[in-house]
């Protein structure tokens, strides 16, 4: 039934038995429009039940499954094999995202991924009691942070970006939108607070508008463009407190 | 009981094998936007090097036979390529940062790649335009006299 | 600590914005004067030797210096620089564009060194000794345009 | 290891953290155990909105939202239970935006509201706009609120442990949790004065589904091993439109918005089923229709699909209100919703049966009242019943929240009246170390590859067990899952090591999806009668007689099962005959 034969390269690793990653190649029958999580699942069923991945809805909302592949982060249930290869016998790389630890094949460590999230204070802060209703809030003020809530926390951008890569400290896009989500929200009265944490020497001012997180985005959010506007308001507040 | 958020129970053992996977460069698809921010980089430090050496050349002003030696050998060939290097670091590093000025003040991020094709080719003319007479004296130098087109001179 | 570089990376934007008309200019004035052997007559010459000036700046330096003077580059800005107005624009302005390069060069220069350098330590030596660096050159440019021509 | 927590909720998507964040704030120490990280949980999946009868954009009353919901069930929902739902609705709406749910908004700048399937006002008259919603992203971004406000409330999370065992005292009382680490493979107790099962459902048990991976049904398998019964499995909700082959949802939002689903002729061919509401029907209806136009041969181009089309809505729709379904019809069929129609199926959904709970989340053994103490089910996972034998949309995001909320409440009100912890047993980790053991010690010479099992399992339950029924069918999965039981004990797990497992894992999920499996058809088997989701070919009707009643089913967990009735509980809304 598949259409052709593809060659699956995994980048693999195992701490428990390997001495570092190695490259496993794998004869995959695929479809042009199966994605490239199926053929890792066709792997793993049907092959070698040893390759670890993450895994969940597969079709791009629940975040698992980010990876680099040929090259480039993407969710890996979210691209197809006709956009990845011209056909039969083409080759599909596969590796864990780039600048993590590695637990195990695709498989990356996330904790310094949320504890950066954390860092952010990513929660509504207010001030004063609630109100008896919902805080209203107009389509316009909506829209200013409709794009940042689309995101899903798989962490492609943050390790598509050479300023992660270079420092592993850096707060990267992932937590800094998250920052712009709660700060631009017309409901939040905690600007100050969250500022004072991504303007820092690994914060804010280490995004140089690369834009590999807009590429990597599986969601498209224009990221690149909402930390700038949180450059701004972190330049302003910065210029109003002093003054 | 103390609640803490931050602590996994067991956090996986780091390994010589997993660091290795964190370095300070990744080999990973280059799309125009970290082309822009690699070049900018590169041209940048260039830039602060020539500048360097051009503040430690302005001394010789103070002493007329240096500054008539130095002059003498910005006119020689070696000179003349690097003056039309200087011109693509500075014509390149420029535009691009008008970019990134336009994207960062303007919040132009969602034209990011229009800008990046249209101020190419803004820098592609004033290289062009700015760098002909280092490429024609060059020409003449090389090719002999009168061998060169005399466009725009 | 106050660790906020909001006001720096907002001068590294204007400056940089400011460098694009001040290189003009600085080229226009410098490299490109109508004056000087440039755009018209731009030749390599080879070792040591000197350019030829238009018969324009000859007769300037010759009116200044006597009838004998070569026109040496030397010479030619020592011309420009004896017109009054002309020396403390140019002076003002140079000093300007140095301080506003080094700015803007030492502020990028440190961006690419604490990426790559990670330990507070050895920021701050990067930062301090890029920092002396530039405070170095700015007095010796300063130094030397404010001295040019006297 | 033995952690102890006031309060282990079992699960982290919307119900699991809105008890945990509920319960922590009643004071109780909180720890939640998820096999995946919380963010990845598929409450992230729900799209069109979540119910309430606001009245921010027309007159709306919770009665109306109560009766539908009671005649969407096909009035086998526990009405008390309902009732609590759809009161507490609008104040669970508010304290979620308060804690910053990014809602869409209306011109006025209040929540928006659409129309959904099944939603009536003055009951049953026409459509009413009651779903709250954010974009279509509404499960996603409540879910990752949620998220954000136990991060900030210290609710201790352990991600990516994933529980394999209830721990019970010989008394029934239920003293904690056996959790497998897949990061480590290290087996830890969880011992905790209550426990909160929140896992979720079991679509995954079915060949198309839109389902996670993840959706396994895991609590279930685990009740049923501990000598809990299952209510109700054999409702099955089927979603009318998931996209061909692949079975990923397409928002009933989208017929909201005006979308027309058509046969072979180009035909709307709900009018003539429900002449009322058309496309709005609820979805055991639809998909029935779907199916009965494809059997009658209108199938499009012959094959097993209809289209739903969405090319006479407004672009700026398609846009601003439906992103998420113009980017799964493009990213996966490489249809543009709007030049073309999507071609869609029905897709199983939820689980409107699950482990029997009350509406403050007890766990009920048999008869009503009859808890087990310590021990809580919320969610998908649960059968409270208020989806009766068919959900509405837009009441599953309802149910979490709301069922969540007073469940945390309830939780935390028992931690500060005193519960105590529950006497640990001697070994309780016992069992799951020698299940574990068994599955790793199978080799190829007797087993045969996990993936065998439970495509097979799927392809039975999908042929047999889906949207029409039949004693025959349901006979056949029935024996082929007592095949399968053994199988499942026999499979070969290849990956051996400790670390990060996720073949031992799924090893172990086969066999817990045996085990419910046998749930839904048995009770679809021993349920003769039509009702909602649950349509049998060869017992058309509804019988109120014999069977206004829930099935509550018992097993030993070697293929011995029995059945027991609990009565439907019946307050305004009397039977009637259900249509639209």
């Amino acid at each position: 039934m598949a259409e052709m034969q593809l060659n699956i390269e995994i980048k693999r690793y195992n701490p428990e038995d390997d001495d570092g990653p190695h490259w496993e190649s794998y004869e995959v029958p695929a479809d042009p429009l199966d994605s490239a999580l199926s053929l890792l699942l066709h792997v793993k069923w049907h092959i070698d039940g040893t390759l670890s991945l993450r895994k969940s809805c597969a079709h791009g909302i629940c975040g698992s499954d980010a990876m680099q592949i040929n090259g480039e982060n993407k969710l890996a249930c979210s691209v197809l094999v006709q956009d990845l290869v011209d056909g039969d016998g083409d080759t599909i790389t596969y590796a864990p995202l780039p600048s993590a630890p590695v637990v195990k094949d695709l498989i990356i460590d996330q904790s310094r991924f949320f504890e950066k999230y954390r860092e952010v204070k990513p929660w509504l802060i207010t001030d004063g009691p609630a109100p008896e209703r919902e805080r209203e809030q107009s389509p316009e003020e909506h829209a200013m942070i409709e794009d940042a809530t689309k995101c899903i926390m798989c962490g492609a951008c943050t390790h598509a970006c050479p300023s992660t890569w270079a420092d592993p400290d850096y707060l990267g896009p992932a937590a800094m939108l998250k920052a712009y989500r709660y700060t631009f929200d017309s409901r939040d009265d905690g600007a100050e607070e969250r500022l004072d944490v991504v303007d820092s020497p690994d914060g804010l001012w280490k995004c140089y508008t690369i834009f590999n997180c807009n590429e990597a985005c599986p969601k498209d959010i224009d990221i690149t463009r909402w930390l700038s506007a949180l450059k701004r308001r972190a330049a302003t507040s910065q210029a109003s407190t002093k003054a | 009981m103390a609640v803490d958020t931050k602590e996994r129970p067991s956090a996986p053992q780091q390994t010589d094998a997993s660091a290795e996977q964190e370095g300070r460069f990744q080999s990973y698809r280059i799309r125009t936007g970290m082309f822009a921010w690699m070049m900018h980089r590169l041209t940048g430090v260039g830039l602060v090097v020539y500048l360097i050496v051009h503040i430690w050349g302005l001394t010789a002003l103070t002493d007329p036979e240096t500054f008539n030696a130095l002059i003498a050998k910005y006119h020689s060939p070696i000179f003349k390529v690097g003056e039309f290097a200087l011109l693509v670091a500075v014509a390149y590093h420029a535009m691009n940062g008008l970019r990134l000025v336009l994207i960062d003040f303007l919040g132009w991020s969602p034209k990011q790649k229009k800008l990046f094709w249209t101020l190419g080719g803004v820098t592609a003319v004033i290289i062009a335009v700015g760098g002909w007479p280092s490429i024609y004296a060059l020409g003449e130098w090389l090719l002999g006299p009168g061998s060169m087109p005399t466009l725009f001179l | 600590m106050a660790q906020t570089n909001a006001l720096n990376w907002f001068l590294h934007r204007i400056t940089g914005t400011f460098l694009i008309f001040m290189l003009i200019t600085h080229f226009w004035v410098q490299h490109y004067d109508h004056q000087a052997a440039s755009v018209t007559h731009e030749v390599v010459t080879e070792k040591n030797e000197m350019p030829d000036y238009p018969d324009e700046a000859k007769e300037g330096v010759r009116a200044r210096l006597g009838p004998d003077a070569a026109a040496t580059p030397y010479q030619v800005v020592m011309q420009r620089l004896a017109d009054p107005v002309y020396a403390v624009l140019w002076k003002g302005f140079n000093i300007l564009f140095l301080v506003v390069a080094l700015h803007h060069g030492f502020y990028g220069l440190n961006n690419v060194m604490t990426d790559y350098i990670r330990a507070p330590m050895g920021r701050l030596i990067a930062r301090t000794l890029s920092w002396t660096v530039a405070l170095g050159l700015l007095i010796i440019g300063m130094y030397s345009v404010i001295t040019a021509g006297w | 290891m033995t952690f102890e927590h006031d309060v282990v909720v079992v699960g982290a998507g919307g119900s699991g953290l809105m008890a945990a964040l509920y319960a922590r704030e009643g004071g109780a120490d909180v720890g939640v155990v998820s096999k995946l990280h919380p963010l990845r949980s598929h409450t992230g999946a729900a799209q069109g909105g979540i119910a309430a009868s606001l009245g921010n954009e027309e007159e709306d009353h919770w009665l109306w939202h109560a009766f539908d919901t009671v005649k969407g069930s096909d009035y086998v929902g526990d009405q008390d239970a309902i009732e609590a739902l759809c009161k507490d609705a609008p104040r669970t709406i508010v304290e979620l935006e308060h804690y910053g749910v990014p809602f869409s908004r209306n011109e006025e700048g209040t929540i928006s509201q659409r129309r959904f399937g099944g939603h009536t006002r003055n009951f049953g008259e026409a459509p009413v706009k009651r779903s709250c919603h954010a974009a279509d992203r509404t499960g996603h971004t409540i879910l990752h609120t949620l998220y954000d406000q136990c991060t900030k409330q210290g609710v201790r999370f352990y991600d990516e442990f994933q529980v394999l065992d209830l721990i019970m005292t010989e008394d029934g009382e239920c003293a904690g949790v056996v959790a497998y680490e897949i990061l480590t493979g290290e087996i830890h107790t969880f011992h905790a004065k209550q426990v909160c099962f929140a896992t979720g459902g079991y679509g995954r048990a079915f060949e198309t589904t839109s389902n996670a991976h993840a959706g396994t049904g895991d609590g279930m398998g685990i009740m049923l091993r501990n000598g809990i019964p299952l209510e109700d499995m054999e409702f099955v909700q089927f979603h009318p439109t998931g996209l061909y082959r692949l079975g990923i949802l397409i928002t009933e939002g989208a017929r909201g918005e005006g979308g027309i689903l058509r046969n072979s002729d180009g035909e709307r061919f709900m009018e003539r089923y429900a002449p009322t509401v058309k496309d709005l029907a609820p979805r055991d209806l639809v998909s029935q229709c779907i199916y009965q136009e494809i059997r009658e041969g209108r199938g499009v181009q012959g094959e097993n699909y209809v289209h739903l089309d969405l090319t006479h809505l407004d672009n700026a729709i398609l846009d601003k209100k439906l992103p998420e379904v113009t980017e799964f019809s493009r990213t996966y069929m490489g249809v543009d919703p709007k030049e073309e129609p999507i071609p869609v199926v029905p897709t199983c959904h939820y689980a409107m049966g699950g482990i029997p709970a009350n509406e403050d989340g007890h766990v009920e053994m048999g008869e009503r009242g009859e808890y087990v103490p310590g021990l809580y089910a919320v969610g998908e996972c649960a059968c409270v019943s208020i989806h009766g034998a068919n959900r509405l949309g837009t009441n599953a995001l309802l149910e979490l929240v709301v069922m969540g909320r007073r469940t945390g409440i309830e939780m935390a009100k028992q931690v500060r009246q005193g519960k105590d912890y529950a006497p640990l047993p001697e070994t309780p980790e016992d069992d799951t170390r020698t299940m574990l053991d068994d599955l790793l010690s199978n080799t190829r010479d007797e087993g045969e590859p996990i993936v065998n099992v439970r495509s097979e399992l799927q392809e039975t339950m999908m042929e047999n067990v889906s949207v029409f029924r039949n004693d025959d069918t349901l006979s056949t999965a029935l024996n082929d899952l007592q095949g399968l039981r053994k199988r499942a004990k026999n499979v070969v797990v290849d990956d051996k090591s400790k670390r990060f497992n996720t073949d031992l894992m799924d090893a172990v999920e086969v066999g817990f999806m045996v085990d419910y499996a046998e749930a839904i058809a048995g009770g679809a088997r021993n349920r003769t009668e039509s009702r909602g989701a649950h349509s049998r070919e060869d017992y058309e009707e509804r019988n109120d007689e014999d069977w206004l009643k829930h099935t509550l089913f018992h097993s030993d967990g070697n293929g011995n099962y029995e059945f027991d009735d609990k009565e439907v509980v019946i307050t305004r809304f009397e039977p009637k005959e259900r249509s639209y």
